[in-house]
């Protein structure tokens, strides 16, 4: 499927606005400014966007710990998460979830969720309930290669073949899961193909190809908004940081992440495909790179500027409503 | 008022509410039962102690789902149907699987809306069976209530009788915050009267059965017919008992329990749960603080010991409060002196 | 593999005996006499033995529910089980445990197990303890065909890839999971099948066949034994009962069992398949019943007879220690 | 003695028990780190609050032990591994990652030796890291000792400091019952002085940090400097305080703490984790009952509200118990009149 000029602009800034989003984080982390555990999704860019720009926001999507791609990807705004990661009180979450708990329910997105394994299962009941209304809604859960060795996403899968829900399992296969080699963890070392015995399709691509990316979620999704039930689609990427900020990732390889950044930049893989298929100029891009950076410059500024939740904040949002109250 | 099972007065429950709005459905193992297998016959259980019998036949498999032996799915998944905007009711056979699903409540049902700053809402039931009664052993009889009630974010609603079966069922299903609804196993073919039609328990409100001025009795869930047992041999020897169940353990009713303590000075609260950490213990740190210049007397707690719960019937006997366990205690709270 | 004459009475035996116990047990339990749930193995028998000939004391097994057959073929006594049942203070367990936590580990039998899915693990844990001592040993993984989607199986099944334990994940396909179908529950309906996708040899045979059970299971315990990591087996079977005491089966067809017991009985299939090949008599056979249903008898007499446990057993094997005591 | 941090307290005592006994192994995810992976360094973490470092390239890789992302079977194994006659040490990173292996906690380990009528023993040690400090918001900051301490079966070890960092885990791993071990995040480069060599703390044995006449402090884990920061300040008020760190919560000293309360007559329970079943109501719960003749005002609890963790400082702040609401609550029961 051809995409139009619209859409290939829109894939673009979408997959910049997280590259310089999570390069301008890195910067601001060591201000010590920003709290917390914060997980970078540089280098994945391509499969968020990739898979997000075939839905739309009656669908939904589930994230992990490495959430701020997809969460951009699926429409939050980018000045509310940028201020939720600083924790402040008008951020997305009132300051209450952080980086690792970012979510936009009224936009499909589930919420980025802190352990692994816990997104799955619940991406499985938003399929179901599209299933049970007739939408046509479609679920994606994202997970990484250590989250697909977590028994809950098993589960998941078999049931999901079982009740043939609209749901698609995306792995982003980026090599590690913290300090420990997916070469290792997954014993088949074949994600996809575990999957594929579960009885549902399943296929692995490139990861940092957004035109592949697409092009297979797009077959997955058609499939499931048809009730042809679940699909497995395995990327492989690579994250361009550590697993959370502060890691010195003592097991790669020296030079692997410049090597990547060389070879795997979605972002410039994607340049070179438009360019060279004359679908997008250089100059069109550039523009879209500037308003990026200049939306990132203003979503720290403003982040920085906005005040903090105040105590009384701690004790509300537990409950919409509690006999007695909360002490 | 109808005389109705516990077991009954659930069923009707479900049965109002899934009439009444269309967006709850129920999921677990054998929910229906007879998906699958040889027979034809599409409801073959109706649930394992057949609390949901009937709904598939009227409600159709879209709403009442049978699934694989996955509890963190169970549960998951409807954490993610109540997300996306329905009203699940979830079913954990055993309280005791809490074990293999408990990331999905504690971590995720109970912590959306604080997590995502009030922008959501997971109205989703789990409902459970817990409790000793029969002989079930160590990994089909436990109570853990106190567990779920150590969480914020999450409700605990434990009937003890088939009328507040049914109406804190269905405050539970309508409320939009998560509950962990604990169904007690021996209680099940309990008959009580229970009113007709639309009937609602609030949480959060608890239930004095009886008044007196001697001693207050707070219990929990099974653990209320065993008090009343108790109040009789008290009575006889004219100990007058104040008798309180909470209906809820969270939200908890701190206000109907302070207020008897100031009444009668005295405490016991009976809970089938471990002893530490437990629910009675909870009640009871919160009666030495409020009510301390109320208190005449030691509080006792009286629960099953710090042990896991045995098989054998003359074990499972002594593991369980019981009503003269219950009357002892009382009795000495009244016979005490300082 | 041919096996000796000693061999093959001993296996039938054993078959027997599980037979017996559990038809005794279905009779006696409309006493009322024995508390709790009770799920017999009739039917199943040619599984529990077949694997377990091939293991010895230093073999490790763990069970599920379903436990008689598995004790009884790894040498659990007899007696002490069905003392146990009966919740007397010198059975297995002192009454403790009762039918689904019989467990006699000084015969490396490490439970049965009330959780669905709550043995794999442990028995994982016991292959990787017999290859840290390099004693060759190796351990077996009892699970129902429902047991098969419960996450922590599958979480075994990768982890026991990755580590290459000498662990065998034996599925018991009996059809049903309660009152549910294997054939809706696994989605895939392929059990081996999918655990071939963990990157295991994996396989599927008749579960009424000791003589196919056997084999199969001896090929995994030697590759095992040998270094050569995990394998799973799934049998297809059938139980004669319903899934406890007392179940009134209406997910099965009327006449199943009846078939079953004319065409997938593990005793006759066994007795038929050595008398055809003079391997044994019939009168051997014969003998070998008759003393099973003596002891069997002495078995039900003796724990009718025992002592039930006191009040104050109720404190003792908490733990082995504890400051305080318990209270 | 050498001054040690709470992490090389801890470091060290794995170290001397693998030394000492073969049998001792760890496994967890990146316990050593680097298996897989293109730098060819074997141990790239050593755990990832550092705590295991060293042990891989000195004890191996049959030893020590990296997983993939399986927390059921990482203390599952560790279940079989104890049952066939190992020392095995389960890493949970975080201890809120017992949701996704509750079952093997609650359900095995603490119940085999029970189930089984005594003839088994489960010599485990499940190490994982609670509590607030780091901003880690709802899912990696939360406490729940008191989840597992209401477990028969199991005991539940939190040091303070890291000399019973050292002592207490030496202790744990000798212990032939299940221990689960709970190491507090902001506590791990915390500096204090610790015995060199073999070191063991008994399990059930306070320590009474400081002596006093009116009235009795207990604190857990990191607790223990917050309350002593109280101490402080309320002896500025003339305010003399009995400071018991119980490092076990299961078992439990109570003679230390009945004995301190019937010299003060006073008590705060100091608890990081929710109020609801906590351990802080549990203490106050047998205190209330055990020694109520002494007490000479309300029994007082700080803990964290019944809310999630969030997320942003002002409010990890304001949720975590502080000195200043320490120092105020004893000063209130120190207030009280009757
Ligand atoms: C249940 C659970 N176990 C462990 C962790 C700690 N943890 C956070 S991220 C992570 C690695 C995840 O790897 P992967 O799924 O590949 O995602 P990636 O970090 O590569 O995006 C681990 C072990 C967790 N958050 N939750
Ligand atoms: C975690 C858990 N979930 C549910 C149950 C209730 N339960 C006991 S046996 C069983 C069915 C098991 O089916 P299968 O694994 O096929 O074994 P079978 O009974 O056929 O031997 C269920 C659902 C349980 N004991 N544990
Ligand atoms: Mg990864
Ligand atoms: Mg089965």
């Amino acid at each position: 499927m051809q995409l139009s000029r619209e859409e290939l602009l829109r894939a673009y800034r979408q997959m910049k606005t997280i590259r310089e989003f999570e390069e301008r984080l890195h910067v601001e982390i060591t201000t010590g400014e920003i709290a917390g555990f914060t997980h970078l999704y540089a280098g994945q860019e391509a499969v968020a966007v990739g898979v997000c720009e075939n839905l739309n926001d009656s669908d939904y999507i589930i994230s992990t710990h490495r959430g701020h791609g997809h969460c951009i990807a699926k429409g939050c705004d980018v000045k509310g998460m940028m201020k939720e990661i600083y924790g402040r009180k008008d951020g997305l979450c009132g300051g209450k979830g952080g980086s690792m708990h970012i979510a936009d329910v009224s936009k499909g997105m589930l919420g980025a969720n802190g352990i692994v394994g816990g997104g799955p299962p619940i991406a499985l009941g938003a399929a179901m309930a599209a299933k049970i209304d007739g939408t046509g809604a479609v679920s994606v859960a994202f997970g990484g290669d250590g989250s697909c060795n977590q028994g809950t996403v098993f589960e998941a899968m078999n049931m999901a073949v079982v009740l043939q829900s609209p749901i698609i399992f995306v792995f982003e296969n980026n090599g590690y899961s913290e300090h420990t080699g997916a070469d290792y963890a997954v014993g088949s070392g074949d994600i996809a193909g575990r999957a594929a015995g579960f009885g549902m399709p399943a296929a692995c691509g490139d990861g940092s190809d957004f035109f592949e990316v697409h092009a297979m979620t797009r077959e997955a999704v058609e499939r499931a908004r048809d009730g042809g039930g679940p699909t497995t689609l395995e990327f492989k990427t690579t994250r361009f940081f550590g697993h959370f900020e502060g890691d010195p990732q003592r097991y790669r390889a020296k030079d692997e992440v410049k090597k990547h950044r060389e070879t795997m930049d979605a972002l410039k893989i994607f340049r070179d495909k438009v360019t060279k298929a004359k679908l997008l100029t250089k100059k069109a891009m550039d523009e879209i790179d500037a308003e990026v950076l200049k939306l990132i410059d203003e979503a720290v500024e403003e982040a920085r500027a906005a005040p903090p939740p105040t105590p009384d904040d701690l004790l509300t949002d537990v409950y919409i409503s509690y006999e007695g109250g909360i002490q | 008022m109808a005389v109705k099972t516990y077991r009954e007065a659930l069923n009707e429950a479900l049965h109002l509410e899934f009439e009444r709005d269309e967006n709850v459905v129920i999921l677990g193992e054998d929910v229906s039962g007879g998906a699958g297998g040889t027979s034809g016959e599409r409801e073959a259980s109706g649930g394992i102690f057949g609390v949901s019998a009937g709904l598939l036949p009227r409600f159709g498999e879209a709403r009442v789902i049978d699934t694989p032996i996955s509890e963190s799915n169970i549960v998951g998944a409807a954490n993610g149907l109540a997300l996306a905007g329905k009203r699940p009711i979830a079913e954990l056979m055993f309280a005791d699987f809490i074990g293999v699903s408990f990331d999905q409540i504690i971590n995720q049902a109970a912590k959306f809306r604080y997590m995502f700053g009030g922008r959501t809402r997971c109205p989703v039931v789990i409902r459970t069976t817990y409790g000793t009664g029969m002989n079930a052993a160590a990994q089909h009889s436990q109570a853990l209530y106190p567990v779920i009630t150590h969480i914020p974010g999450i409700k605990v609603a434990i009937p003890s009788n088939p009328a507040d079966a049914k109406g804190l069922l269905i405050t539970a299903i309508r409320d939009d915050d998560p509950v962990m609804f604990f169904e007690h196993k021996a209680l099940y073919g309990k008959k009580g009267e229970v009113p007709e039609g639309e009937y609602l328990v609030p949480f959060g409100k608890a239930n004095i059965l009886a008044e007196g001025d001697d001693v207050t009795i707070v219990a929990i869930g099974r653990m209320v017919h065993f008090a009343e047992k108790a109040m009789k041999t008290l009575a006889k020897d004219g100990i007058g008992v104040e008798l309180i169940d909470p209906r809820t353990t969270s939200p908890l009713d701190e206000e109907a329990i302070l207020d008897s303590v100031e009444k009668t000075g005295r405490l016991v609260v009976v809970d089938e749960a471990n002893p530490r950490c437990s629910v009675a213990r909870d009640i009871a740190a919160i009666v030495a603080d409020k009510a301390f210049s109320s208190l005449r007397a030691p509080i006792k707690c009286v629960t099953a010991p710090h042990t896991p719960v045995p098989f054998a019937r003359e074990l499972e006997f002594a593991y369980t409060p019981s009503p003269d366990k219950i009357a002892a205690a009382a009795k000495a709270t009244v016979e005490f002196a300082a």
